[in-house]
């Protein structure tokens, strides 16, 4: 019942909160999500690592095809659960500053799609999770389309018809498990990962579902949405959208690609390795090469996810783990770097890297708490980044160790756009514009600090989290190793 | 009684008969184009209209009544026809065929009343 | 059986209604009819096959319900017609009698065992439809349409019956069990004869539901009917024929299956892609929604080249959902289109702003109809998907797929309009019926979207 | 000789009989209409051509084939043609179904019908051809770009589809009662005897509401007064035909006679027993030893009869239009529709009623 | 009544079914290539009637009154057509004074 609740009541909130206008919605929408973090942090607090999938619920949906609403957690679940309640307070608290035309419908579709992005992290049947994937893309189209940029329309347009292209392959696939599975045919994850398909089965069924998570992720070539989406979007979405709605492309190969065509994987398995390795490099460069702050975050993201992406099809235990701890990371320290650009764009008026320059002048906690998560960004030891791209870089080494050097690079081109943005913004003269910089207000700060605080306790300590996942990660590759 | 079998046969005597008609038309269309005068003047040959030079076209539109009343034809026609095969047979059919061409019949009258009420054949 | 005669009677009734001072009493005596025959209508429910009128007719549950379907549809259309009720309006009795009257033909559609009772059935309905799809006599637009209409209809007629008399001639019989039971023993010497009328039974169906290539007047047709038949045209008929369209493949020329098979995948193909992409590039909304409609048909079509004991209930579903979004879209239109006199896009500008209840209802029709989860259209493709992938179709399911994602693109455009655009026109005056359908409309996609279980192998 | 006693010679001589016979019969139409004219107007009427005026008829004929063809420059010319062409076609076309007598026997022949073509859906045929007469009218009034022949086609087919419905309806009772639409078949079984008379189980007697509805249809289907007006001289100068001149006009006007003729004939035929005649089994017996003879001869008689039938049919409807006045059209209509209609179809379900349950209701008492 | 499928027989099923077919393609092409709708209509008309003279052959072929019926409500049901169609035509004929189909573009084909 537990999960329901966390899956739920995001959902209902979001329906008072539908209903409220002007500050009562942006209040009522941070306590509830709030509240759904706290409910999190008890249930993690709960959560018994070895214990498997926990909190389950098996509801019959649509009994006569073998449906049912069947949730539950094991530990990658409640890694990103935990992320997402943890996030979504954060980012509601952010947008506070924003004078948002309809507040009520907006933070409600901020709450809906924390429902289904959490919903489907829980998911333990093919269709639950299918449902939940569609369900949570709707409000950030709204969210980009109606408060983002200039050229939202067609932007949020793209991104919107790519990603459901994508997840209407990933359904096919899932309808053709579903056939696949004996008697009446079910679609629970257990049977899924039953199944023994043909390899040449498994083949093209693996590129049907591995499009929708490729898409969502993105995975270079399938990224050319991304970018001008984070660009257009308001900073609330691109935060929702880089943050937590990427893992779900993620943890989607995690869970029901890796282990349910395994056979699939193994025949692919390089050349999505090559294409991720493409895509640290080609996000790195092309990150380099950007004026415009928010897109360089969002290349930056390619590059990141590039290198999960690898890790994961790197199927072992270090390129696993590491993906499990990166992606916590990732979205804490991507949903802050969006921020402090948004504070620099909200200020200034601009994120144009070389119309900035000077601003440590003007704001002393500012440029601590970006120098904190840039260093978290690059991955430098004792932060969260670390963690995480040393467990992947010596997966992917195992995997094959030309592939790992290659991989290696993604470091130091990290540092090199990373550095020289905050080099140009941060130092030098100031100018017209940036001399009007103020530093950082309280809610700011309330937004910064527990970010930084989960940069430093996951790159000091990464097993409070580490241990949460490895049992179920364990569990996950003897499956895939069947 | 024995009913007497039709063939093909009985009918060919029909093209006899239209031969003959056939062929008195056009004797007589023909002689009469033979043997009459024909002198033409503009004035004649327009159209007859009691003397009057004659105003426009004579196929102008007319009153919608007189389509209606052709579609109705249409209609109360066919729905005829569909009683002559059961008027041919109707001792045969006996009280249920009545009861059932009752009912068209009904059905019938009922679409009758509604035309007429609806004002389709009131003239002025 | 009961339904079929009580709508006559209505309509008939409804026709002397007409002749009333005043027009208010129409619309709540056909609400009343439709209720009581949907009521009705399932006595027949679980009965097992009955025959009727000599064999003519087959009353089993397939038929019940389908002619449920449509029922709901014409009820859920109704309240969409108050802006007629007038009674300046002289024929609006007549509307509402013809709507009755064509609701029998198609139920004699969905319930025919004798190839004239599909013929019959065909024809009361079309006949219906071509005076309604000309019901705004002095516009030219309405007037083409009926013509179109009328012109492509009988031309199809006329395909179907010399197909059906084909097959009389073949196989001597008009009952669909006694030609199924001919068709499946094949005597060699009658085989072209056969082939031929199946093939031209195929094409005037294709016509009459508007599938490609058979589709053209489609799009002239629905844009020129006045919004409300519209809604009734890519509801029931298109219900009505589909149905038809199945039992006549699966129930009258299952022996014939290697034949005519690769012909209806081709079609169904070329529909789909032809629905969608010819939605996608057209700039009136009302156009494209009589192309995806052309798509739904399609889609439906999937569902009839898979036969397996999924795809009458994925046929069912679909037609449900798509009948309940599309009335919505149809009603929001017409309330758009009536008072802001256009019927593209822009006509919906802003919409999101001055009138959410209409923007919100819209929206969740064109994500049922653009099948994204929580609405009915997403489980109603599953479903048929679903039925597609048991018989082994993957590649026909891919196409759709593809056209799927195209069709989000023109889907969406009045979503964009609506919440992305800065609004141009006054708030739309709504009246509470169609204000009450529109939240009934878009609860029950939803609902269909959340549990459809409910809804799922009724048959 | 032997090529001609087969059926099929017998048969065509006796069609291009009937024919000949039909147009002589139309031909003194002419005659007998001014004479009785004449009669009812107290005058003398024609008689200078021939004795009693007799040869009138022939001095009109040769008068209209030598006047002027005349057709207007803006009329359709082929249509314009065809028009009375085929107003006469159809009307010559419909008298071979009919029965004008019974059979006569010759030795080395066998049986001859007295009647053109015998075929089973004699009535039907007649329905039809008479139908097309329509075409004639219309295509006549059409063609002559006239606006009174435009106006008087369209009131004649108007018209004439009207009291087309009321006729076919009032058949459905002579058909229920006969079970049959041969001509014959349906003279054959009024030969009954009725009241003691043999030969006199008329229809008239079991359908006098369907005979009075047939006879005022068939007034307006031969375009007769009182329903005349698609021809009206005193409204539309002649109607239909205002542009005709000739042996054009000839043709219509003749036609019209062909269809009284019919129409008197089908009249006969179908409600006052065609060729039967009151007391012919009685002459039947009576009138030769050899049964043969007699049968011949009854056979004469009653073809004798049946022509008696078809002129006093022929008189009444001469009578009728020197005696009544002209419908106005809405009084028409309203007669055709609103009266006619109605009073056939109970006609039809009296007819009904009556057939089904007079045994029972005659058992009972 | 079965001698009358004897007698028919005399005239080849297959010569019914060139007439018909032959009849049936004339309307067809009308219906594709002419432009005036009454003159299209009559063609549709045309292939109507082609269609009941084949069910006539095949029903007195078989001597089965089935086919004969169907030619009924084919009939009837022309009728229905005929005069909605008729009106139509008329009232597109008051509003352009044509019935050219191509004069009616306001919908794009």
């Amino acid at each position: 019942m537990l999960t329901a609740f966390l899956l739920f009541w995001p959902a209902l909130a979001g329906l008072l909160v539908l209903l409220m206008r002007g500050e009562a919605a942006k209040k009522v929408a941070l306590g509830a999500a709030v509240i759904e973090f706290l409910a999190v942090v008890d249930a993690m607090m709960q959560f018994d690592p070895n214990a498997g999938t926990q909190f389950e619920l098996n509801l019959p949906w649509i009994e006569n095809a073998g449906i049912a609403f069947h949730i539950g957690m094991d530990g990658i679940s409640m890694l990103l659960v935990f992320l997402a309640a943890f996030l979504v307070p954060l980012i509601i608290l952010a947008s506070f500053k924003h004078d948002y035309r309809n507040p009520g419908t907006f933070y409600a579709l901020i709450l809906f799609m924390q429902t289904g992005m959490i919903g489907s992290f829980v998911a333990l049947d093919a269709f639950v999770f299918y449902f939940f994937w569609e369900v949570a893309l709707i409000p950030i189209y709204f969210i980009a389309g109606i408060w983002g940029g200039e050229r939202r329309v067609p932007v949020t347009f793209k991104f919107f018809i790519y990603t459901i292209f994508g997840s209407l392959f990933m359904l096919v696939g899932f309808v053709y498990l579903y056939f696949q599975t004996p008697g009446t045919h079910t679609s629970d994850l257990s049977a899924f990962y039953q199944l023994a398909l043909s390899p040449e089965n498994q083949s093209w069924v693996f590129w049907f579902i591995f499009l929708a998570f490729a898409i969502k992720m993105p995975v270079f070539p399938f990224h050319t949405w991304q970018p001008d989406t984070y660009t257009e979007a308001p900073t609330t979405g691109t935060m929702l959208l880089s943050g937590i709605m990427l893992k779900m492309g993620i943890y989607g190969v995690i869970r029901w690609l890796l282990p349910v065509v395994p056979a699939g994987v193994a025949q692919w398995a390089d050349v999505v390795l090559v294409l991720a390795i493409i895509g640290i490099i080609y996000g790195a460069i092309i990150a380099i090469r950007q004026n415009d702050m928010k897109r360089l975050a969002a290349f930056s993201s390619i590059s990141h996810v590039g290198l999960i992406a690898a890790g994961l099809f790197t199927l072992n235990m270090q390129g696993l783990q590491g993906a499990m701890i990166q992606m916590l990371s990732h979205g804490i320290n991507v949903v802050g770097i969006f921020f402090l650009i948004d504070i620099i764009f909200r200020r200034l008026g601009t994120r144009e890297i070389k119309a900035l320059g000077g601003i440590t002048q003007y704001g002393k906690a500012f440029t601590i708490c970006f120098m904190v998560v840039l260093l978290a960004m690059v991955g430098l030891p004792l932060t969260n980044g670390f963690v995480g791209e040393f467990l992947l870089l010596s997966g992917v080494f195992q995997y094959n160790y030309i592939m790992g050097g290659v991989a290696g690079i993604t470091i130091i081109l990290g540092a090199v756009y990373m550095f020289r943005m905050f080099q140009r913004v941060m130092f030098g003269e100031a100018n017209y514009v940036t001399s009007k910089f103020t530093d950082l207000t309280a809610t700011e700060m309330a937004v910064l600090i527990p970010i930084i605080i989960m940069i430093f306790w996951i790159g000091l300590h990464p097993n409070t989290f580490l241990q949460i996942s490895e049992p179920a990660v364990r569990d996950l590759l003897t499956i895939i190793k069947r | 009684m024995e009913t007497p079998n039709y063939i093909p046969y009985d009918y060919l005597p029909i093209i006899v008969q239209f031969l003959a008609a056939a062929g008195f038309v056009a004797f007589a269309m023909g002689l009469t184009h033979m043997i009459g005068p024909k002198r033409h003047s503009k004035v004649k040959d327009e159209a007859w209209e009691c003397g009057i030079p004659t105003v426009g076209n004579a196929r102008t539109p007319v009153s919608y009544k007189y389509f209606m009343t052709a579609i109705l034809f249409v209609l109360f026609d066919i729905e005829i026809i569909f009683m002559y095969p059961w008027a041919v047979n109707f001792k045969a059919l006996g009280t249920e065929g009545f009861i059932q061409m009752l009912t068209f019949m009904g059905l019938l009258m009922t679409g009758f009343v509604y035309v007429i009420k609806k004002g389709i054949l009131k003239w002025e | 059986m009961t339904s079929i005669i009580l709508l006559s009677v209505f309509g008939i009734i409804n026709l002397f209604l007409g002749f009333l001072k005043s027009n208010r009493i129409l619309m709540p005596a056909v609400v009343v009819f439709l209720a009581i025959v949907f009521g009705v209508n399932f006595i027949d429910w679980n009965q097992g096959p009955q025959t009727h009128f000599n064999n003519m007719l087959v009353i089993d549950n397939f038929s019940v319900a389908f002619a449920a379907v449509m029922v709901l549809s014409m009820l859920l259309i109704l309240p969409f017609s108050r802006s007629y009720v007038t009674d300046e309006n002289p024929h609006l009795a007549e509307f509402y009698s013809l709507l009755l009257f064509s609701l029998v033909g198609a139920i004699m559609m969905v319930s025919y065992e004798n190839m004239l009772m599909l013929f019959l059935g065909i024809e009361i309905l079309s006949i219906a439809m071509y005076v309604l799809a000309g019901s705004h006599k002095k516009q030219l637009r309405s007037n083409e349409a009926a013509l179109k209409y009328l012109l492509m209809g009988s031309f199809a007629t006329g395909i179907l019956l010399f197909g059906i008399a084909l097959i009389y001639g073949a196989s001597g019989t008009f009952n669909i069990s006694d030609i199924a039971s001919f068709s499946s023993t094949q005597p060699a010497g009658l085989l072209p004869m056969m082939e031929v009328g199946v093939l031209m039974i195929l094409i005037g169906v294709c016509f009459k539901i508007g599938a490609a290539p058979f589709h053209f007047w489609t799009p002239d047709v629905y844009e020129g009917t006045p919004t409300i038949f519209t809604a009734y045209m890519s509801t029931v008929v298109k219900t009505a024929g589909i149905a038809a369209f199945y039992k006549l493949v699966w129930s009258v020329f299952p022996g014939l299956n290697e034949f005519w098979y690769p012909t209806l995948v081709a079609i169904t193909v070329l529909t789909l892609v032809i629905g969608n992409v010819g939605a996608a590039v057209q700039n009136s909304f009302k156009r494209m929604l009589a192309y995806s409609s052309i798509a739904h048909a399609g889609y439906l079509l999937i569902a009839l080249t898979s036969f397996n004991d999924r795809s009458e209930n994925a046929i069912l579903f679909y037609a449900l959902a798509y009948t309940v979004a599309t009335v919505a879209a149809f009603g929001v239109l017409k309330l758009v289109s009536d008072q802001r006199g256009e019927e593209g896009y822009e006509a919906f500008n802003g919409l999101g702003k001055t009138n959410p209840l209409l923007a919100f209802s819209m929206t969740v029709a064109m994500c049922s109809l653009a099948s994204i989860p929580l609405t009915g259209g997403f489980f109603a493709k599953f479903f048929i998907f679903g039925a597609a992938i048991d018989a082994g179709a993957v590649w026909l399911v891919v196409v759709a797929i593809l056209m799927s994602a195209v069709s989000i693109y023109y889907y969406f455009r009045v979503v964009i309009a609506m919440y992305m655009r800065d609004a141009e026109g006054e708030r739309i005056a709504v009246d509470p019926f169609a204000a009450f359908m529109l939240i009934v409309l878009s609860i029950f996609t939803i609902l269909m979207g959340v549990a459809p279980g409910l809804f799922n192998n009724l048959l | 000789m032997e090529f001609l006693l087969n059926p099929f010679s017998i048969n065509a001589l006796i069609i291009l009989a009937i024919f000949g016979l039909t147009l002589f019969i139309a031909t003194y139409c002419t005659y007998a209409e001014r004479k009785i004219a004449a009669f009812i107007q107290d005058r003398v009427g024609p008689n200078r051509a021939g004795p009693l005026g007799l040869a009138q008829p022939l001095a009109d004929a040769v008068k209209m084939f030598f006047k002027e063809e005349f057709i207007p420059a803006n009329a359709h010319k082929f249509l314009f043609v065809a028009g009375p062409s085929l107003a006469m076609l159809t009307a010559c076309m419909s008298s071979a179904v009919i029965p004008f007598g019974n059979t006569l026997i010759i030795d080395g022949v066998g049986e001859i019908r007295l009647q053109g073509i015998e075929v089973n859906i004699g009535m039907l045929y007649i329905f039809g051809v008479v139908a097309l007469g329509v075409y004639g009218i219309m295509i006549g009034g059409w063609a002559s770009n006239n606006k009174f022949s435009l106006l008087g086609a369209i009131r004649a087919a108007s018209q004439n589809i009207s009291y087309e419905l009321a006729m076919g309806l009032s058949i459905i009772a002579i058909l229920m009662m006969s079970g049959s639409l041969s001509l014959r078949e349906i003279t054959l079984q009024q030969g009954g005897s009725f009241l003691g008379i043999s030969g006199l189980d008329w229809n008239i007697f079991y359908q006098p509401l369907g005979f009075i509805i047939f006879l005022t249809c068939a007034f307006a289907e031969t375009n007769r007064t009182p329903f005349d007006l698609p021809e009206c001289e005193t409204e539309l100068i002649g109607g239909y035909h205002t542009e005709y001149s000739a042996m054009k006009l000839g043709l219509y006007l003749f036609a019209e006679y062909v269809n009284i003729i019919v129409a008197s004939a089908v009249m006969s035929v179908l409600y006052f027993g065609g060729f039967n005649f009151p007391g012919q089994e009685w002459l039947r017996a009576n009138i030769a030893s050899d049964p043969t003879l007699a049968h011949n001869l009854v056979t004469i008689i009653g073809t004798v009869v049946f022509f008696g039938k078809i002129f006093a049919f022929i008189f009444f409807f001469m009578w009728v239009r020197w005696t009544l006045p002209r419908f106005r059209y809405d009084q028409l209509m309203h007669l055709g529709w609103k009266i006619l209609i109605p009073l056939a179809m109970i006609n039809v379900v009296l007819t009904g009623a009556a057939i089904l349950f007079w045994p029972q209701l005659k058992a009972m008492f | 009544m079965n001698e009358i499928p004897e007698v028919i027989r005399t005239i080849p099923l297959n010569y019914y079914l060139f007439l018909s077919t032959a009849l049936f393609v004339i309307g067809v092409t009308g219906v594709l290539l002419r432009r005036n709708a009454i003159i299209i209509f009559m063609c549709i008309e045309l292939m109507l009637n082609a269609v009941n003279l084949l069910l006539a052959a095949f029903a007195s072929y078989r001597s089965d009154p089935n086919g004969q019926v169907f030619v009924f409500f084919i009939m009837a049901v022309a009728a229905a057509e005929v005069c909605v169609g008729l009106a139509i035509i008329v009232m597109i004929y008051r509003n352009l004074q044509s019935t050219d189909v191509h004069l009616l573009n306001k919908l794009k084909w």
